[in-house]
């Protein structure tokens, strides 16, 4: 029989005032096998913690009911205390009183008798408890960087800074991210290649980072400290070893009319390419697609120009499969598409753009060498009007329901930089709120207004109206003062919702890491462990948790390294005892359970046993309790019920069932 | 005024540790009230729950028994919710096939985002159960108290 | 409960449509072809029913101003649909007091040769009981 | 055939009996697993010959309904290989337990007999045939040519029962087991050989019953079941009987659930042992029918198992277990489109 | 292939062009439209009233007798379509509707939105297809300049009625080129013309017309179609007269060389 304490958290008033705790103390006293109960202000608190110590000491207590907040709150924090005081950790049992009900229920009298019966469930569960003892799995001392953006870089230099090998996988031909096609940042006006370059070169240069650029990840398998990772190196046509970067072989591709994915399609560039002069790795890309020679078979020009040789047409895609002991998912965002918003006139004048775009127009790189011009006549424009939440703040499915952050400061930038740099131009802003928390920001967005001249208005706009002579009419009205605005402008400029980038849906799949209903990978605490996957051993960086801006990601990147600096630091990782057994006497054999596994950890032998009395050699499932994560599959699958789950037995969970239903 | 006689049903709710679990907390944290009558038990995945589990309960007294789990292709575990889904559909359909009231049990899939999302099936669920009545078809009669 | 406060109710309840959800971005009054028209703006529906000010709106002259034409309910970010509170309202007007904006006296005074079916058929739905 | 058999008893064919003692006497097999007379002409049961002079008691008749793969089970522990009469319906089993390792082929000399259709006595007594004394015409008549040619129907194929009242006559296809009239087909899924050929006996939807009883009230259903569920008294022949319900140790019998029982104790107990039982062969009963044709209380248990089969056909595609030794198991595979649980609601 | 048609009462009156056009045309392309019998008026508008029932009866009848048959509904005044296709909707799926409508008629079958419903363009576009239309133009409309008329009925609201792209439709436009003349997009064209607001305040829905006309014939418009008798009245009345209007299947039926024939209807 167990000899059970039980510990009731008043949570300071977040239980006690829906919860009459004494009352749960005093029914749960009654229950069998408990020999202790006790209430607390804050159980988890330290003097909470001695108290439930000195109970386990005093009352020689064999297993522990904490009823108080989710498990997935302090679980870990009383197995610890219970480890402390020298009980097995798996002797602790939760009852979540908070979540599931203090904090959904109003009134006392119902809340307190859930609480006792959610406490009665917890006691039968322990009663039935076993200590159970945690085993060790190793940890490859490498990460994996998925993403090359600023996030992703980040995230690798601090890694590697620590003494851990990394690896960034990049889809693109070069790293860089959304970061290497703006212009300026916010708040400062830093320009945004000046900075980002240098950590690009220092990514490259660094002994422990490698970088697979035009790569893929294909595939994941193992679990926390110990992954297998296939990366597919996409065939780049380009000998890497070779290249010397000159930059030859684009100048004289004859295919030249492909749009420049870098520069938003506002131009074109050649079939061999790198996306940008500052590319990293500087060595260009066949895109297949556009190729003549792979198309058509005749050309073959780039090769004639290589004096490197380089050039190889018959470079296959590869795959390379690497271990890893922690992942950092970095893989950024897009910018929404427009066609459900086409009353803005996007896909219907050339003079309507996205901000990105307008980024590409502003930087001198960029499709116009940076000068303001009209994309339809190259003429400057006169008038500019900037529209706001396109696509953000959405109820409906043409657009997102999330505020995408960024937008207030980026139009707050550009409306300034054009104010600056173009003093005869008149900005008019278009807005619903401007959201500028952050440091100095509301100061940025209130210079742009008193010093820059930039004519703010509240009101979203309802239509652009394209004219005949190629003006834009926008269709407007300010709230303020109820008037209708007919506006005419040279260019528009929507701040274009963004949305986490497509590929990360077939990502966290591959990781199993959860996402949320906008596609954003969800953290495992909100608040307390905002870089973290739900999913050991995945961490978060930059916009793939939620949109934020640079200093917001960089900082993130810096936290999601550390997280996984922590994991590589450790030698061994204790892994959950909560596995699958099977009973040998009760096994058939059969092999059910191991067609559920989805981790191949069972096996069969050939085994001789005694079953009462009777001596015979049965093939019997064997769990590698090392690779079983504990899901449970295989114990539903079994039909004689030989197999079982630690932790989260038949028993066990029949137990709570009847302390329920009792 | 007391109520007479107030149908007070036990509903079991099983839920997956790392989606719906999750999701019944942040309905928690988010103060999205449901009924009293639902208790949840933690599982670790929606595979878990062994058929015997769910006509257990309704053996000593449920009135109805709600599975959650991760949505198909969230799994924490890749595939447990599949394995989940084919094995309740049977379940739910053989105990329809016996004259169970087909509405006294059923699976949602709840992520852990979805606060709002659970509280609503709760609310609905209980609702559900109000309108179906006592069980009385599959309880074992030893086990009700008069 | 006053007189108000029930026609703000049946207004919700025969639009189908939540003010709460408007996050006053002011699209439906700058997609409009009403808008200079109007002496209640559309994006003001919203708050005359939230604020239970019935009064006012039912004797605005934008219930007989709004074409019907829907582009406020296709832009319309938050799903509120201004265009169905105002119909609404004008439901209330045409059903709780009789009152009709169009009576058959005036219409052969507004016929012309070319004036379709249609227009007086949908008229009269929009103006009358 | 073989004269003067005990009790009246149909014997087996010649040929059959030939081969079998042929294959004892060379050693081929140590031991012969077949039928032996009961004590009364129609209910012949399970046995093991080792000896040639044994074989005399060998019977193979109408009345050789009982599926022998099961026994395989532990046929397989024994030394030698030991030869299994199966009939086409029983290789489905013998297949699904080569499929869970619980038999082992090497083990088994398996030889396909011919089946035209195997006979239920609750059938006939059912008919108002009572105090029987002996049957005949339930002997088997097999033509000298290739065991794959299938045999004419059954016609006009006439039983003859002598009963304490008189001498009656029972036309032979109305005299089957319920099983027989939904044949899965005359084709043997796996053996060595194949003796004697078979006739056809499908007359019958296999899923007709189940049908009738989906289109009830719920009221009706429930109803039904409580009628039928209340005459179980535990005995566990089904249970025993069923090549799929083959574990060392039933949940039933263990701790492992707290499910540990013995005797029905409430109305409730057959109904979770039954739903339980069905759930846990679902996706690989085969459907051979031996739960219902050994239940002493007549119970009609495949109405069970063969919901799940009709589900699973309906919802993952058409599945017959024991087809083949290889095949992904219904409730052990998946697809990303499967119906959600709530399809139960809505099919109405 | 054979459609129910149900062509409204405008039709029937003042619109008697766009009809018989479209019927010739769909003869001529190898489609029928078999009225519905007893059809009874859309009403125009569709009522925006959630608690509104009896005005819906009638489309739910139409509806219904096209699922008899066994045949998907045809609709070619951009009211009508409207209507009927909000009222299936409503059918499909508000239960609310559905129940308290299928109280009301009492049919041998509960009618729950199993008809589909299809504008003449729609038929145009996802059955007949503008490819095999061009293929069987005989006068192609070479030169023409032709702007599309939407108006808001057949576009909004763009999730129920499924139509188009409703802030950037395109389906007029492929027609006009399938018939041979080069579309001219402006964008007024899917802006409101006033609609019934003209009985009572010309002057207003004369300025929105006049903005129609004036966008269209900026963008180099010499002609305007429409699928609407009301909208056509209205820009005609108030259009300031630029441009003429006229149906869509006035042009089809001349490129398909059977105007004349069906001028003798």
């Amino acid at each position: 029989m167990q000899r059970i304490g039980v510990f009731v958290c008043h949570c300071g008033s977040n239980i006690a005032a829906t919860v009459d705790v004494k009352k749960v103390v005093e029914m749960a006293a009654l229950e069998p096998g408990v020999v202790h109960a006790e209430d607390y202000q804050y159980m988890c608190s330290e003097a909470g913690q001695s108290l439930i110590a000195k109970a386990i000491q005093e009352k020689q207590l064999t297993g522990l009911v904490v009823c108080s907040c989710s498990p997935r709150m302090h679980e870990t924090t009383f197995r610890k205390a219970a480890e402390r005081a020298g009980l097995n950790p798996y002797m602790v049992e939760i009852a979540n009183i908070r979540e599931h009900c203090s904090w959904i229920h109003k009134d006392m009298e119902e809340a307190t008798r859930k609480a006792v019966i959610l406490a009665r469930a917890a006691i039968a569960k322990v009663n039935l408890n076993t200590p159970l003892q945690p085993g060790e799995s190793r940890v490859t001392k490498r990460a994996l960087v998925i993403g090359g953006g600023i996030a992703g870089i980040q995230t690798a230099l601090d890694i590697a800074d620590a003494g851990y090998e990394v690896d960034i996988v990049e889809k693109t031909p070069s790293i860089g991210g959304r970061m290497s096609q703006l212009d300026k940042t916010f708040p400062t006006l830093d320009c945004s290649a000046c900075i980002l370059t240098p950590k690009m070169v220092e990514a490259a240069a660094h002994e422990r980072i490698r970088i697979y650029t035009y790569s893929e990840v294909e595939k994941v398998s193992g679990f926390v400290g110990d992954f297998t990772v296939d990366i597919r190196k996409k065939a780049r046509s380009v000998d890497m070893d070779k290249c010397t970067g000159c930059g030859v072989c684009q100048e004289k591709c004859p295919s030249k009319k492909t749009p420049s994915e870098f520069n938003r399609g506002l131009n074109n560039r050649s079939a061999i390419y790198t996306p940008f002069a500052q590319a990293i790795p500087n060595v260009p890309v066949i895109d297949r697609e556009h190729c003549i020679k792979f198309q058509t078979g005749k050309c073959g020009v780039c090769a004639k120009v290589c004096q490197a040789g380089a050039i190889d047409y018959e470079q296959k895609d590869e795959i390379v499969t690497e271990k890893y002991g922690a992942i950092v998912v970095a893989t950024g965002f897009d910018t929404i598409k427009l066609d459900q918003y086409d009353e803005y006139a996007y896909s219907q004048s050339k003079d309507v753009i996205t901000s990105l775009e307008l980024e590409r127009i502003m930087n001198a790189a960029g499709p116009t060498k940076g000068h303001l011009e009209r994309l339809s006549d190259g003429k400057p424009p006169k008038e500019m009007v900037f529209i706001q939440c396109v696509g953000s703040r959405c109820a409906d499915e043409r657009g997102k329901s999330y505020c995408s952050k960024i937008c207030c400061m980026y139009t707050a930038k550009h409306a300034m930089l054009i104010r600056d740099k173009y003093p005869d131009v008149n900005v008019t802003v278009f807005y619903i709120d401007v959201r500028t928390p952050g440091k100095n920001f509301d100061e940025f967005y209130r210079r742009a207004v008193e010093q820059y001249g930039v004519n703010y208005i509240k009101g979203q706009v309802g239509k652009v109206i394209p004219q005949p002579d190629g003006k834009l009419l926008v269709q407007g009205v300010d709230l303020l003062d109820n008037r209708r605005i007919m506006k005419e402008a040279d260019m528009v400029v929507l701040a274009t919702a963004i949305e986490p980038n497509p590929d990360v849906r077939k990502i966290a799949t591959m990781l199993t890491a959860s996402i949320d209903t906008n596609n954003f990978l969800t953290e495992a605490h909100a608040k307390l462990r905002p870089v973290e996957s739900p999913t050991a051993g995945i961490f978060l960086s930059g916009v793939c948790q939620g949109p934020k801006d640079i200093p917001e990601t960089v900082a993130q990147a810096g936290a999601a390294a550390v997280k996984a600096i922590g994991l590589l630091a450790k030698e061994k990782l204790t892994t959950n005892p909560c596995t699958a057994k099977s009973d040998e006497l009760l096994c058939n054999g059969c092999s059910v359970c191991a067609n559920v596994c989805p981790y191949g950890a069972i096996t069969y032998e050939e085994r001789q046993v005694n079953d009462h009395g009777i001596r015979e050699v049965r093939r019997l499932a064997v769990v590698n309790s090392a690779l079983c994560q504990g899901c449970g599959a295989c114990t539903v699958a079994c039909p004689s019920g030989a197999m079982d789950l630690q932790g989260f037995s038949n028993r066990q969970i029949i137990a709570e069932v009847d302390a329920i239903c009792r | 005024m007391p109520m007479k006689d107030e149908f007070k049903p036990k509903i079991v709710a099983f839920c997956c540790n790392w989606c719906s679990y999750a999701g019944a907390d942040l309905a928690g944290s988010s103060r999205l009230t449901y009924p009293a009558d639902v208790k949840i038990i933690r599982v670790p995945c929606s595979c878990r729950v062994n058929p015997m589990f769910i006509l257990r309960a309704f053996e000593k007294g449920a009135d109805g028994v709600i599975l959650c789990g991760c949505h198909p292709g969230d799994c924490h575990y890749s595939t447990g919710n599949y394995y989940a889904r084919r094995r309740m559909t049977l379940l739910f359909s053989m105990l329809d096939y016996l004259g169970v009231e087909n509405g006294r049990t059923r699976v949602e899939w709840v992520s852990a985002a979805e606060g709002v999302k659970f509280s609503q099936t709760m609310n609905e669920f209980v609702e559900k159960i109000h309108s179906l009545g006592k069980n009385v078809r599959l309880e074992d009669l030893r086990c009700r108290k008069e | 409960m006053n007189r108000e406060k029930k026609q703000a109710e049946l207004i919700t309840e025969i639009s189908g449509v939540n003010p709460l959800k408007c996050m006053k971005c002011g699209k439906c009054s700058a997609s409009c072809p009403s808008f200079e028209e109007m002496d209640i703006k559309p994006h003001q529906f919203v708050s005359y029913v939230a604020n239970e000010n019935i009064e006012a709106l039912v004797n605005s002259k934008s219930l007989w101003k709004c074409l019907s034409c829907f582009a406020c309910v296709e832009r319309c970010p938050r799903d509120v649909k201004p265009g169905k509170l105002i119909d609404a309202a004008r439901q209330l007007v045409i059903r709780q007091r009789g009152q009709e904006y169009l009576s058959p006296d005036e219409i052969p005074a507004l016929l012309d040769p070319e004036l379709p079916q249609q227009l007086l058929v949908s008229a009269f739905r929009r103006y009358r009981r | 055939m073989q004269e003067g058999m005990k009790n009246g008893c149909a014997g087996a064919p010649a040929v059959l009996l030939e081969r079998i003692s042929t294959l004892l006497a060379e050693g081929t097999v140590a031991r012969v697993l077949g039928w032996k007379a009961g004590d009364m002409a129609y209910n012949p049961e399970p046995a093991y010959f080792e000896t040639q002079e044994a074989l005399k008691d060998f019977v193979y008749d109408g009345f050789c309904g009982a599926n022998l793969s099961k026994y395989m089970i532990e046929a397989s522990k024994l030394e030698g290989k030991t030869l299994v009469c199966l009939k086409p319906c029983d290789t489905y089993s013998f297949n699904q337990l080569l499929k869970e390792h619980r038999v082992d082929r090497e083990k088994a000399y398996i030889i396909g007999v011919g089946c035209g259709g195997k006979l239920d006595v609750e059938q006939i007594r059912r008919k108002g045939i009572k105090g029987i004394q002996s049957i005949d015409g339930a002997q088997l008549v097999w033509e000298e040519s290739d065991p794959g040619t299938e045999l004419k129907g059954i016609g006009d194929d006439v039983l003859t029962i002598r009963t304490i009242y008189g001498e009656k006559t029972l036309p032979y296809g109305e005299a089957l087991l319920e099983r027989c009239h939904v044949c899965k087909g005359k084709e043997h899924r796996v053996y060595d050989e194949l003796i004697g050929q078979s006739r056809d006996t499908k007359d019958a939807d296999r899923f007709a019953q189940v049908e009738r009883i989906e289109a009830m009230s719920p009221e009706e259903k429930f109803a039904f079941f409580q009628q039928e569920l209340s005459k179980c008294i535990r005995c566990n022949a089904c249970r025993n009987v069923c090549p799929a319900c083959s574990c060392r140790k039933c949940v039933f019998d263990s701790n492992k659930f707290d499910s540990s029982q013995k005797a029905n104790a409430d109305s409730f107990e057959e109904k979770m042992f039954h739903i339980i039982r069905a759930f846990h062969v679902a996706g690989r009963c085969t459907d051979c029918g031996e739960c219902s044709r050994v239940c002493p209380q007549g119970i009609p248990l495949h109405l069970f198992n063969r919901k799940f089969i009709k589900d699973i056909n309906e919802l993952y595609g058409t599945y017959q277990a024991g087809e083949n030794a290889e095949d992904k198991m219904p409730l052990t595979s998946f697809d990303f489109g499967d119906a959600e649980p709530g399809i139960v609601g809505e099919r109405g | 292939m054979k459609y129910s048609y149900y062509p409204g009462c405008t039709l029937r009156t003042k619109a008697k062009a766009l009809d018989v056009y479209a019927r010739e045309s769909a003869r001529l392309l190898g489609f029928e439209l078999e009225e519905i019998e007893n059809w009874q008026c859309c009403g125009g508008v569709y009522p925006l009233g959630n608690d509104e029932i009896a005005t819906k009866l009638s489309s739910v009848r139409a509806l219904n007798e096209a699922k008899e048959k066994g045949q998907e509904l045809v609709t070619l005044c951009s009211a009508c379509h409207h209507v009927i296709k909000r009222v299936n909707d409503d059918m499909r799926n508000v239960e609310d509707i559905r129940q308290r409508a299928n109280n009301y008629m009492q049919l041998s079958e509960p009618y729950a939105g199993e008809t589909n419903v299809l504008h003449y363009l729609e038929v145009l576009r996802d059955r007949v297809g503008f490819e095999a239309i061009k293929e069987k133009v005989v006068n192609p409309l070479k030169g023409k300049k032709i702007g599309a008329y939407y108006g808001c009925l057949l576009l909004r609201p763009g999730r129920i009625m499924a139509f188009d792209n409703p802030e950037n439709p395109t389906i007029m436009e492929e027609f006009i080129r399938a018939i041979g003349a080069e579309p001219v997009i402006y964008p007024y064209r899917n802006e409101c013309c006033g609609g019934y607001i003209s009985l009572k305040e010309k002057e207003l829905a004369c300025s929105m017309c006049e903005k129609i006309m004036d966008s269209a014939a900026g963008f180099g418009a010499d002609l305007l179609i429409t699928a609407c008798p009301l909208c056509l009245y209205n820009l005609n009345a108030g259009g300031n007269g630029r441009l003429p209007v006229v149906y869509f299947t006035e042009l089809l039926a001349e490129a398909l060389g059977v105007k004349k024939e069906a001028g003798n209807q």
